[in-house]
């Protein structure tokens, strides 16, 4: 028996050891050529508690999580309660019988203890599902052996031998698992989840400064970085808050360090008047604005799309802004890249709006192309405007030509006083100085604003999937995107009319983009992670189509493709 | 040689009488005695009218938020150490809205000085009181006085061991500059917190009530030695010191990441060959 | 000759006494039953600089400034320079023969030093000015001994005398000045400007705690409160920060006083974390954002309506909110008092947005009836809920019963473990302690979302003012009202077809409440102090009417109804 | 008498053999040892894994935001002074995000109390460095160890004339519980730093290593003699004082309400003829 793909959900508590046994899965599936879409949820506790890890496998391309249970491992008896109504069909529970006692004809009750060390049961059970979803024990056993040998150098033989003998134990069990279909996807992918794609991909664009607060779920772009930094020749600070994270970045962006900053809905309330200050003060800053559920600490580690409203219209006073919202993955290392590219080109504030799902969320990505690559070098770009410099020359496009302090262009050393950088947070002339001349401050407010049309020109447009004028069209933004896709592939199969719009950039708003797209639909159908329908009342806003019928979730899960069908 | 012109002369926004403009001398002054070119260093301040004091100097500039002064350095300093970064901020500024990025400049010691105005009074927004202002001041917003304990910044710099603390009075140019000017020349965080008579709003705290209680510290002050320096930082009332109230040769932080010594972050971007071997940790 | 109204301009730098000058005046002219709308404008500096006080005087209601110029009295030459060229016709300027030399028929250069002390100048000048719009000088100097005997005690008499001496010598110079129409208002009206009426609505409405940081053009409304809050027995305390000012009135709110905070944009943006948190704790607070031009520092002293936006949507999370927008002084105070109850009762953040023009704007109001008040307390509606009291509890209309920490129902001192009161600001069950259930979640968003219903029975309606199905309709927020309701007049007189439709709450709106007369109109304009066209934008996404042409404005000034008339 | 029960048995979201649970109970038990009733006790909180410990009691609570707990103290506090208000959270909380609201709480002197529980760490957010932690302390977001030098609380406290300043640790309960009773019966600001083990993400600062260094104060020590306190208060490394460094008496917040003593705020709405009144200087 064969299944196109399968759900492999690892349960238990906090601190059990889910997250290695996950990952070492994860990574070697990947491996061996398998798409994936990991959904992580936990609770906002170090041990304890139920946390899940979801797997779902295939070797065709799958791009949104599920809610189908084919195995569950178990690691407490919590979990087999929770999950057995779920079970399909052909599915199976793994459990070490020391942990359970459930006697049921799904259940395997695994005898951990006498097959090997009871301090690697995790890698016991790792190889009983390696062995049921018919991976090679070499290759799982390679992922085994290099995260012990770097995590835990010297438990490396012990983990490797117990799993070896779960690999061999389900050889032998009596259990009807459906295989894999065999993966033909070329080697060389990565393993990669939301954050560490952002941070890969702020690295590839050229970041040289970066500086955080601690906040779920945005904390492992921060982890991900300061892995690297040394390396990297990247700065990276923890601020003693949240306004000092954002204005060091601003000070080292001024200095031409391309910067960023990470943090969730309450960590960026406290970031907004220095948005508004990079906006007054044309200085570039990407800001990562990792969703979870408010209002306030709500459900820190749980998934939401809540915040587009806010992100879009924060920091008091009126300035150009862009806001990039990665659908996936791969989505999030391209936008982090164009993210920098457009701050830096347009001397503004830019975001990237994701959630925890995302986040965390594993996927099997394609070898990006390097070759393509070209990191931002803010000295090549810089040039002195005048002479004497001026920070806020006026241009037709709105862009006035930089230079940072000490240098002048092409950051040779500066040697006159006329190659001096002063910005100014008041409204200000041309020269930096703050003034209270009123004409001169009707030009700089027309000088920022032009800058829009630049942006709109950079505009990522929205993705359109599937057939024109369709019965039902469906709109997402962010993460959304999967679960639409593949709702719509369902209903195609099912012989309906279906086609969705995928907005991958929220602001600025292109309506000649996408406006007859919605027109020429019977149905459309907004999927968004929160209970308002924030993007629908957006579009609306902003081209007067009115999206009646809007598909909210809000209970801190992502949105499954199950999620929609129900309620279509 | 720098000379004292190539800092510019320009008209200010102060009051006649304030005491900002002495301090603006001094530090214009120090800065041409430290032979600082005006293009290699940057000035950065935040809201107040302490915090226009950079405007009224030809110098790199980023004049940002009320409060955030020192965040806005610590990226601008990490990101071109070749930089001279001074902070020039009021009280309400550094000690008030801006108190926790105070405790962490302090804690992490980077080579950048902090001058403060200290008119125990917020200025610019027309007299209420700030975190220096003595218990009974009586403000406008404050009619029954002021029922906070003042901040004694110079006494709390020393107790977290900042590397430079110093006194100075606008009323004493001269002392003051030389004081700016140790400040800048020294390795490390420096504070330099400014008796500053505001001549609108402080009618307490004026030039004779500063100049009669300051005096400069004796020749034989040791300003290594911390206890003594703790006991020197706590006089406040019928005598204030001024002068180095303490020092030390603190690590400094900038220190910590070896690859700053190569030049502004903005010279090295990033590797494309380097970034290809990241990619190898994630197959 | 008698003009319908008079605009005086005092004029000069800052520190000259311009204030004290303007302000006798100002209450002179309303003890004698003008009305008046002064316009304020100064710089962001305590001395020197140009700053000016209008006064648009008239014994009819009046709600706009004007550009018109009748008198000027310049404290300095450069006021001259200035406002020469924008004399009227009948305009006169006085000035002290000492300060300028300049010679022209409508300048008079009057002798000051000889006629009184110079010390006392500026109330010669202002006896000159009271002569000039003949005004009674007993009225003049009452209102002037009055003040001097509070706020420099000994000063009167040379202050009297110096008056007199500028009001008799007048009475023999040779100008022909328009006199004021004689006024018929009853007396016992009220010299209030803007932040004045809300410092005023706040304690009428039963604040018990107001907490601040200093932020023009907010402070006055501090100011104001702290001038009697010893005798009103209420808590004021200058804050270190924002964010501490802000959850002080959370956590005073939490225990029973009704709060409020007052500030600016910036200052905003640091208590926006803080806005989502008593969202999601519901606890009620009344935030004032007295709005001032941005991005960033911007021009802080001067006027601006664009943070509409930022304010309806600050906060991360979805949760109920209501804006209140005063058009007048008035105003100010009744939706004060009207914010207080909402919040109270609908446990939740309630926001008065203002500007700078009406902080700072004088005006002649009526007495209020406080026969009508009744101040909240909160005693009287405290009820325990459940037994053990619930802080949440789930009711049909969102709003859960309140008691406060350490009483009971009606404030009785609490005697048992059963009248705890706890607030969460995670995701939380009825009892208010955190949970990890995803279905709790969900009915706690509902509720919350419920208190919308409630909200909106509440709204203040706009106000409509003209004919119905009017040529052109003119729609206004907040400050704007005034200039768009006199420049509807003047059309109006000029035989258009015009009204006007008047938001004094943006949020939540009510289609039905407008939507047919924005149709009914053939031409839709928004004045707007903004670049953006905020609320214009809003009525779009909130109805699908697109509002296509908005009178902008943002050079700090206020809107006029010239300004309009010269637009349309 | 109110007995341990009443203030009910919770299970908590905290590891095994974390420093919380000892806190928790050396808190409950001075709790009952002060005699005070449940519902007249107030905690406010913020977010971390010490910040949930008010959870695990049945009292009145506001558990709000990281970072902001003593400023929504003070505000409850002011509005009602019958309360015994006592602020938990930890360190990262108080000295952290947090900083600026410590300096000003130990400014005004209310009548309140604070309990950091430090474990040199950030706990709920997986083990970053917080400002307790020391110089070298290595993470998966310090790599390289920690920078800047650690803050610490119990001198700065001193330093700024606090007016109960005391150190606890986890591993000595009772100690801790009387320690925590004195600082709830003192009447002004009072600090309880609590030295706790993060058994998940302090592997440096473990039981162990307190438990070595940890020892009471001498019963001679005179916590009322500020220069002894603050050289007290320095001490940090081999050895760690624990108990009372310092206290005063300085005068409280609150006292300069007179109206206060009049009872709840919200028992005292505004009265209309008053208000009448108040318009009178607006005519
Ligand atoms: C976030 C924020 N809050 C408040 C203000 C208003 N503000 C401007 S200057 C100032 C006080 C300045 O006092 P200080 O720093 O002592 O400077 P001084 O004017 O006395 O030199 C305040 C509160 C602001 N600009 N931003
Ligand atoms: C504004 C904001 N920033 C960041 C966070 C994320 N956060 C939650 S707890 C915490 C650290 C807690 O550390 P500490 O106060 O020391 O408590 P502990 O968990 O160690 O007991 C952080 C950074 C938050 N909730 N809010
Ligand atoms: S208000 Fe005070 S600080 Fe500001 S310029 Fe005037 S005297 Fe100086
Ligand atoms: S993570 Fe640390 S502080 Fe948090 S519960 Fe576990 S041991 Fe305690
Ligand atoms: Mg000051
Ligand atoms: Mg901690």
């Amino acid at each position: 028996m064969e299944k196109l793909d399968l759900n492999v959900v690892i349960a238990g508590e906090a601190g059990q050891g889910l997250v290695t046994l996950s990952q070492i899965l994860t990574k070697t599936l990947v491996r061996a050529g398998y798409y994936i879409v990991v959904t992580q949820s936990y609770q906002s506790r170090i041990r304890g508690g139920h946390n899940s890890y979801a797997l779902r496998i295939s070797h065709r391309e799958v791009v949104a999580p599920t809610e189908a249970l084919d195995l569950l491992v178990a690691l407490d008896q919590n979990s087999i309660n929770l999950y057995l109504p779920e079970l399909s069909d052909h599915g199976f529970i793994l459990v070490d019988e020391k942990v359970s006692s459930t006697v049921h004809s799904r259940v395997i009750r695994a005898p951990l203890a006498d097959l090997a060390d009871d301090k690697f049961s995790n890698s016991t059970a790792l190889g009983m599902v390696a062995s049921l979803l018919g991976l090679h024990k070499d290759s799982v056993t390679r992922t085994l052996r290099e995260f012990f040998d770097k995590h835990a150098p010297g438990t490396s033989d012990h983990n490797a031998e117990s799993l070896a003998a779960g690999y061999d134990w389900i050889l032998n069990y009596p259990v009807k698992f459906p295989k894999l279909h065999p993966s033909t996807l070329p080697e060389g992918r990565l393993t990669l989840n939301g954050n560490e794609a952002i941070a890969l991909g702020s690295i590839s664009a050229g970041m040289k400064f970066f500086a955080f607060y601690p906040m779920t779920p945005a904390t492992s772009i921060a982890t991900t970085l300061a892995g690297h930094a040394a390396q990297m020749e990247f700065v990276i600070e923890q601020a003693e808050d949240e306004i000092s994270a954002v204005n060091m970045a601003v000070g080292a962006s001024f200095t031409g360090a391309p910067a960023m900053v990470a943090t969730s809905g309450g960590g960026f309330a406290l970031m907004t008047e220095t948005v508004s200050l990079a906006g007054m003060t044309e200085t570039p800053v990407v800001i990562v604005v990792a969703q979870r559920p408010g209002p306030s600490t709500g459900l820190p580690t749980r998934t939401e799309q809540s915040d587009l409203e806010f992100v879009l219209h924060s920091g008091h006073g009126e300035f150009p802004r862009a806001i990039f919202t990665p659908g996936d993955v791969e989505q999030c290392f391209h936008l982090t890249i164009k993210a920098f590219q457009v701050a830096q080109k347009y001397n503004t504030p830019v975001f990237l709006l994701t959630d925890q799902f995302l986040a965390d969320s594993y996927r099997s990505v394609g070898p990006f192309d390097l070759g393509q690559l070209s990191p931002l070098n803010p000295c090549l770009d810089s040039c002195v405007s005048a002479n004497p410099h001026l920070t806020y020359l006026l241009t037709e496009s709105g862009i006035s030509p930089r230079i940072f302090p000490g240098m002048a262009s092409q950051c040779v050393r500066a040697s006159s006083s006329s190659e001096l950088v002063i910005a100014d947070s008041d409204e200000h002339t041309q020269d930096g100085h703050l003034t209270e001349d009123l004409s001169v401050r009707i030009s700089m407010v027309e000088k920022r604003l032009r800058k829009i049309d630049g942006l709109k020109s950079e505009v990522v447009g929205p993705e359109f999937i599937g057939t024109a004028g369709p019965e039902t069209l469906f709109v997402s933004w962010g993460s959304s995107r999967g679960s639409v896709i593949e709702a719509a592939d369902i209903l195609a199969g099912r012989g309906r009319s279906v086609a969705t719009l995928n907005f991958l950039q929220v602001w600025p708003l292109i309506p000649e983009n996408f406006v007859s797209i919605l027109e020429a639909a019977k149905d459309v159908v907004a999927v968004e992670g929160n209970a308002t329908g924030q993007f629908a009342r957006l579009i609306r806003r902003e081209t007067g189509f009115h999206i009646k019928k809007v598909i909210h979730r809000f209970d801190g899960l992502p949105i499954t493709p199950k999620y929609i069908l129900d309620r279509i | 040689m720098v000379n004292i012109a190539e800092y510019g002369d320009y008209e200010t926004a102060w009051c006649p009488g304030c005491g900002n403009h002495s301090i603006l001398l001094a530090l214009k002054n120090a800065l041409v005695a430290t032979g600082l070119e005006p293009y290699n260093v940057l000035f950065i301040s935040g809201i107040g009218q302490a915090a226009k004091a950079p405007h009224y100097l030809n110098s790199n500039l980023f004049n940002g938020l009320h409060g955030r002064s020192l965040p806005v350095a610590t990226g601008a300093k990490l990101s071109n150490t070749e930089l001279t970064v001074i902070v020039e901020s009021g009280d309400g500024c550094n000690y008030g809205e801006g108190g926790n990025h105070f405790l962490a400049a302090i804690r992490r010691n980077l080579n950048i000085t902090l001058i403060v105005h200290d008119n125990q009074v917020y200025g610019l927004t027309k007299g209420q009181a700030s975190p220096t202002s003595e218990q009974g001041f009586v403000t406008k917003n404050q009619p029954e006085g002021v029922f906070s304990q003042p901040f004694n910044p110079v006494e709390i710099a020393v107790a977290m061991n900042a590397s430079f603390v110093a006194r100075g009075f606008s009323g004493k140019p001269d002392h003051l500059s030389t004081l700016i000017q140790s400040a800048i020349q020294h390795r490390g965080f420096s504070l330099v917190d400014v008796l500053q008579p505001c001549v609108s709003f402080n009618k307490v705290n004026t030039f004779g009530w500063y100049n009669q209680r300051c005096y400069i510290i004796e020749d034989d002050y040791d300003s290594t030695n911390r206890d003594m320096a703790l006991r020197k930082a706590s006089e406040w009332g019928d005598r204030i010191p001024l002068g180095i109230i303490y020092q030390n040769r603190r690590s400094v932080f900038e220190d910590r990441f070896p690859f700053l010594g190569n030049g502004p972050l903005a010279k090295s971007p990033v590797e494309v060959d380097r970034v290809s071997q990241l990619f190898d940790c994630y197959r």
